[in-house]
């Protein structure tokens, strides 16, 4: 099986996953952007790993990880919420200057 | 199976764009959720089982129900949050996937090949990632621990 | 023979037991205590590897005298913010001191080993737990927003991060550090550069991937603060350390033009917006944005020396900034507000923690006899040694300028007589002291740190 | 050997720094004052001895320690003592010495005394360190920390706002010589690899001929923001805002003259470089020129001594330029003694007057001889009338520049001599004169500000009797009296100025009215009044170049949200507040600069939105410039 598409398919994913992270303006829907990019890792490191597994193994952990970022993330998200009532992340800029 | 790995991959770009354009929230999650399980079958595809097996379990099964549960909570009916600067995003989106194209266009190598059983992982866990493994834990931990003070009301 | 990673263990030990005490007694002192004797232990255990010479490397762990250097000023980063927090805490402290103590444990893992899996591991175990300690006010709408700025675009940069890495591994079919040096990297290697640099670029804050920093450590709770500037900033320069002169060395034409911009970059553009600023926390967030472009300097000339110089900076500006960060933090408790306005007449009222600020600023401001000086000192020459003189001039032209806005605090401490009301705890006067002794020896040259820092550079080539 | 102990001379002063500043609260004002006074007689004892057993033996003192290494090289520090240090040192003890004991009473009221006495201690502790230090690192430590405490004690009232301006002013632009100097240094280093004066003298040679011209030409930029020589001088008019002991302290007597002794330290490496030489001595006699014709009209008490400090520091960077190093040196003693006693005498009729301008007083020799007639020896000193010390030091530095042999700098020197009197009489008689019918106020001195004054008019007045001796001890040899008809010749002009200022200003026989009405001396008049109007042109030139503080006060949202639109928000209105430029109330190149800074922090301030959707696009742009960057860069 040629290596061509599956580099294709993770580049597309960090693409999208840039273009929804630039663009969005819900946090969670930033969060799923930013899942997208850690797919795309993950793809090259499982696919490319010819020689040996560690690949494999690295991607098993950034699953977890990726798993442990969102619990944070939409703790704070959550929190954002019961604050504000308004999670646009547009209206979140009280910090600036 | 070369054609069928082609329609997956496809699937899980469409999907995944899908995520950013759809406008209703649910959507978009079960959509991230499809993109998951289709990267697990790409998993599949070059014979990591033990990899494709826990891509389902915690993307498909943990994050993105996690993620429905949080829009759930958070959400109120009837708005939906526009995107922003679309076109300038797509310029300089465009510009940086040239920019990693174009050198990945000569990668002529193979993938696959090593077999990526459970028990060939569960090996590779415990000596070479034997650290990095348990710092996961900690590192699972220390989200909880952080997650659940947040989360936490108050009482007094 | 794992003697080694005993003050890791250590580490990981205290948090858990501060954790596992809390299920049963609910006390403010106890996980307070068993923090900072934990990490005054995990410090000595780690001078004490040093002076018996060994050195550890297995299973993805080295611990050499790189990797102790820097672990050692993130535990006295981690030690300053214990110090004082629970005159901030009003709940939670079990909470707030494992998760301090994780953290932690992570800077020291992401510098202590030759292989991207664990750096980036460690690097992520920082960070998630940096994140809710920086909502840790979780009332407050500025703590919360501060820790979405910082969750978002760390999520950003390091999915970005990892990335670089896969392609490094898509490449050479390795993570390992050594021998990724020996294997040619092929035709993706400049996008997995990039990628990578820009995972790095987003914790040391260089220009343009500063923007979190100021509202960052202006929103978080300032122990917090102190510790995002003083210890998980550093983790980053520790970790570019790591990959660059050493694994990526064949690229070093390359990257030493990017660093060396981003360096130009990131102390101007820091210096020049510390200028206006009203809030004296947010005036030194920038200022540390600015420092870390002197530290980059040593980064873009890459010889020997340059790199001892930014591990000098590394950690003069640990000393200097994460020890300003809590003094204006015992002073913002006194007096409610953070305007350098209302700082007026603090020389008088508390003369000590004055003093240790101004000498904290003065540092920063590449003052001698203070330990700015001397590490910007030792960057210069590095540059001007490797024929870049532009950018020693840019740096000294920067640190010009930084006196600007350094001496309008001083001014403001000293050259007024009106009469404020400050009762500064026991914990605030222990830091001042603490930094006055500490920024005047390193500033004069004081030879075993100095030392140890250059064999510590030694380690990296 | 008491040379061996030179170290402990700044010891005490930085131990009462300490106890000053930590215990300010708990200290009683008077012991303060104490304590300092105590821990610089100590140094002042010390010195003495120090300076003594040099004029007696001729000895050298050389002690150093390794400080720390940096990779293969090795960076000590120690102290060195030579007739030149122990000279210096003299200096320096000695009138922070008796400007200690002035200040117990001139600052008697102030409620700040700790803070002033300790700024003051730790001022004159550096100073002794600079002028202890056997290395360019040390020695710029020092030189920084003694640009601090001037910084420091020029804002001591910052009541005034004044006070706020003038020491930052000082500040930034001594900085621009800083600079200067540390590249200097750096570049040295990076060539010889080592510090110290004597590396450094015995491999200079070593180096290629640009090298070294650049190099000390960069170190004299050094001595020229320090000493404020043209082109920067412009900050020391205004820092006499500060207390006057800190004036004759700092701006007088010792600080200003650290650039002199940088040169006159680096004197091996001037003689071997005609053209630095030759620059340093026109920027002298230039400076003199200037500060001598700016003094002739100003009518504030210190501005008058502060113009004349210009022109006499800018006699000694030009005997330096000449090859003339003892006579500088000699030329530094005197000038030290003298116009420290002019500083205090000064201080004397400010308490007594409450005023700062001149051409509002008269009349002051009725009150007690004692102080009018020490002023007069500092006075006639200044002005070169033998047989006082000054008269000595001016005819060693014409001697010097004879041996040189351009007519061009004699000719300068001659004139730059001959405006000395009128000036220092314009001001003495002003104030002094009995012809003069003001009212003058009731207060009085008691004997602390009275007694340094009379100690400094016996150095004065005696200096002159070592002039041979001084010559024979330095280092440096200068042949006396191969010109004798131009040295009278220097003197008659001298005294023909002298002449003149007592006519014009003393007997009121020449009515300086009638003169003025002369258009050529109006202008003349005015561009004197204003000091050539360099600090103003700095302010025109810093506006132009600059033109960015312009946009700022004009167009200020207007750009900036221009920029924003264009760069980060890609059409969005960026909702910002107009922030107003403050007046920050410098002048100068100080301003210029300082507003076009101040507008590009507005700017980047504004790049900060808030919002982290344009943080992220930063990232991409970021990385997108990065990747950018590294296809260009390398192979």
């Amino acid at each position: 099986m040629i290596a061509f598409h599956f580099l294709i398919t993770s580049i597309g994913l960090v693409l999208i996953g840039l273009y929804g992270v630039i663009t969005l303006r819900h946090p969670i829907k930033i969060l799923m952007s930013i899942e997208l990019i850690l797919n795309a890792a993950n793809i090259n490191l499982v696919a490319f790993s010819t020689e040996n597994l560690i690949g494999q193994g690295f991607a098993s952990l950034v699953i977890a990880i990726s798993a442990a970022e969102v619990c944070v993330g939409l703790a704070i998200v959550y929190n954002l919420y019961r604050l504000k009532k308004d999670i646009d992340v547009m209206e979140v800029n009280a910090l600036k200057w | 199976m070369q054609s069928l790995m082609l329609i997956i991959s496809f699937l899980v770009l469409i999907s995944a764009l899908m995520v950013i354009l759809s406008e209703d929230m649910v959507h978009s999650a079960l959509f991230l959720i499809f993109s998951f399980g289709g990267v697990g079958a790409l998993f599949l595809s070059v014979g990591a089982q033990f990899l494709g097996a826990i891509q389902i379990l915690i993307y498909t099964g943990a994050v993105g129900v996690m993620m429905l549960l949080m829009i759930y909570f958070t959400s109120k009916e009837g708005k939906s949050i526009k995107r922003e600067g679309k076109y300038s995003g797509i310029v300089l989106v465009g510009l940086l996937g040239f920019l990693i194209l174009y050198p990945s266009i000569s990668i002529t190598r193979e993938v696959g090949g090593t077999k990526g059983l459970t028990q060939n992982i569960g090996r590779l866990l415990f000596s070479d990632l034997l650290i990095p493994f348990e710092v996961i834990s900690i590192v699972l931990l220390s989200a909880i621990i952080g997650a659940t003070y947040i989360i936490r009301r108050e009482d007094h | 023979m794992y003697f080694e990673l005993t003050p890791y263990l250590i580490m990981l030990i205290v948090p858990l037991t501060v954790v596992a005490i809390d299920l049963v007694i609910n006390s403010k002192r106890i996980p307070y205590l068993l923090t900072i004797i934990g990490i005054l232990i995990s410090i000595s255990l780690f001078l004490d590897i040093l002076l018996s010479g060994t050195s550890f490397n297995k299973y993805m762990i080295s611990v050499n005298k790189f990797s102790i250097y820097l672990s050692i000023i993130f535990l006295i980063g981690g030690i300053l913010t214990a110090t004082v927090s629970n005159e901030f805490l009003e709940s939670a402290h079990a909470e707030f001191y494992s998760l301090l103590s994780f953290s932690l444990l992570g800077m020291m893992l992401a510098v202590s080993t030759k292989n991207l899996i664990m750096i980036y591991i460690g690097m992520e175990l920082a960070s998630l737990s940096l994140i809710p300690l920086v909502s840790f006010f979780k009332k407050k709408e500025k703590s919360t927003e501060a820790a979405l700025k910082y969750l978002i675009l760390n999520g950003i940069s390091s999915a970005l991060f990892i990335y670089g890495i896969s392609l490094f591994y898509v490449s050479t079919s390795t993570t390992n550090l050594i021998q990724l040096s020996k294997i040619s990297l092929g035709p993706l290697s400049l996008p997995a550069l990039a990628f990578v640099v820009v995972g790095i670029g987003f914790k040391i804050s260089a220009v343009p991937f500063h923007f979190w920093a100021p509202d960052t450590f202006e929103g978080a709770p300032t122990p917090i603060t102190s510790f995002l500037s003083s210890s998980s900033k550093k983790m980053g320069f520790g970790v570019a350390l790591l990959i660059f002169p050493m694994a990526l060395a064949s690229y070093q034409a390359n990257w030493t033009t990017v660093f060396a911009i981003l360096a130009v970059g990131t102390m101007t553009l820091g210096n020049i917006a510390a200028i206006k600023q009203e809030n004296i926390k947010r005036m030194l967030a920038y200022s540390s944005i600015s420092q870390s472009g002197y530290i980059l300097i040593g980064l873009a000339v890459a010889t020997k020396i340059g790199l001892a110089g930014s591990l000098i900076q590394i950690l003069a500006h640990n000393l200097g900034s994460g020890a300003a960060f809590i003094l204006i933090g015992g002073i913002a408790l006194t007096i409610n507000t953070e305007l350098i306005e209302e700082f007026k007449g603090l020389g008088k009222s508390s003369p000590l923690i004055a003093l240790a600020l101004t000498i904290c600023l003065l540092s920063l401001g590449g003052i001698p006899p203070f330990a700015g000086f001397l590490s910007k000192f030792i960057l210069f020459l590095s540059a001007i040694e490797e024929n870049m003189l532009w950018l020693a001039v840019i740096g000294i032209i920067n640190s010009a300028i930084s006196i600007y806005y350094y001496a309008n605090v001083i001014k403001n401490m000293y050259f007024y007589d009106k009469q404020i009301k400050s009762e500064i705890s026991r914990p605030f006067k222990i830091i001042a002291v603490f930094a006055i002794l500490s920024l005047i020896a390193v500033g004069l040259g004081y030879d075993p740190i100095l030392e140890l820092a250059i064999e510590a550079a030694n380690t990296l080539t | 050997m008491v040379m061996e102990y030179a170290w402990l001379i700044p010891v005490p002063l930085f131990i009462v720094f300490g106890i000053n500043i930590l215990l300010n609260k708990r200290l009683k004002n008077r012991t303060s004052g104490y304590l300092a006074t105590g821990a610089v007689a100590f140094s002042f004892i010390l010195s003495t001895l120090i300076f003594i057993s040099s004029l007696l033996t001729g000895s050298k003192f050389h002690g150093s320690v390794t400080w720390f290494q940096l990779g293969e090289h090795v960076i000590k520090a120690g102290y060195l003592i030579d007739p030149v240090s122990s000279l210096m040192l003299l200096v320096v003890s000695l009138v922070s010495f008796l400007v200690f004991i002035y200040s117990l009473e001139f600052m008697e009221d102030d409620r700040s005394k700790p803070r002033f006495f300790g700024e003051l201690a730790l001022f004159s502790g550096s100073m002794t360190g600079l002028v202890l230090a056997d290395n360019f690192l040390l020695m710029f430590i020092f030189w920084e920390l003694v640009g601090l405490c001037s910084y420091l004690l020029i804002g001591f009232w910052m009541e005034k706002s004044e006070a706020a301006s003038g020491s930052k002013k000082a500040f930034l632009i001594t900085r621009i010589g800083d600079i200067l100097m540390l590249s200097g240094i750096m570049l040295m280093f990076t060539q010889i690899g080592s510090f110290g004066f004597e590396e450094t003298f015995n491999s200079f040679g070593q180096l290629s001929g640009d090298l070294q011209t650049i190099t000390l030409l960069l170190l004299f930029g050094g001595a020229v923001g320090k000493s404020a020589q043209l082109p920067l001088q412009v900050w020391i008019p205004d820092a006499m805002v500060g207390p006057t002991p800190v004036s004759a302290l700092i701006h007088a007597a010792t600080m200003v003259k650290a650039g002199v002794y940088l040169l006159a330290r680096i004197s091996p490496l001037l003689s071997s470089s005609p053209l630095v030489t030759s620059i340093i001595a026109y920027f002298g006699i230039l400076t003199a020129l200037f500060g001598a014709y700016s003094a002739l009209t100003q009518k504030d008490i210190k501005e008058i001594l502060a113009y004349s400090t210009i022109s006499h520091i800018g006699f000694m960077v030009f005997a330096i330029g000449v090859m003339g190093y003892s006579a500088s040196l000699f030329h530094l003693f005197n000038h030290s003694a003298f116009k420290a006693l002019l500083f205090l005498a000064a201080g004397v009729v400010i308490t007594e007057t409450g005023k700062h301008d001149i051409t509002k007083m008269g009349n002051f020799w009725k009150r007690g001889k004692l102080v009018p007639i020490a002023t007069l020896i500092g006075c006639l000193s200044l002005a070169g009338i033998p047989p006082l010390g000054g008269w000595f030091s001016k005819e060693m530095i014409l001697t010097a520049t004879m041996q040189g042999g351009n007519y061009i700098l004699v000719s300068l020197f001659i004139l730059a001599s001959f405006l000395s009197p009128i000036y220092i009489f314009r001001w003495y008689s002003l104030i002094f004169s009995t012809n003069r019918r003001k009212k003058v106020g009731d207060k009085s001195s008691g004997y602390l500000m009275v007694l340094p004054i009379v100690a400094l008019a016996t150095i004065a007045g005696l200096a002159g009797l070592f002039n041979s001796s001084f010559n024979e001890w330095m280092p440096w040899s200068l042949h006396h009296g191969s010109h004798a008809i131009l040295a009278i010749g220097s003197t008659l002009v001298v005294l023909t100025g002298f002449t003149l200022a007592i006519l014009i200003y003393h007997l009121k026989l020449i009515d300086i009215n009638r003169i003025k009405e002369n258009t050529l001396f109006e202008i003349l008049h005015k561009f004197s009044f204003n000091a050539l109007y360099i600090d103003d042109s700095y302010t025109k030139l810093g506006f132009k170049a600059f033109s960015f503080s312009i946009l700022a006060s004009k167009f200020d949202d207007k750009y900036v949200d221009g920029v924003i639109n264009a760069f980060g928000a890609f059409g969005r209105k960026v909702s910002s507040k107009s922030k107003s430029f403050d007046d920050i109330g410098i002048d100068g190149v100080v301003n210029g600069v300082a507003d076009s800074i101040k507008f590009s922090s507005s700017l980047a301030r504004k790049i900060q939105t808030g919002l982290v959707r344009d943080y992220s696009l930063w990232i991409l742009i970021g990385t997108i410039t990065i990747l950018i960057i590294l296809k260009i860069s390398g192979g």
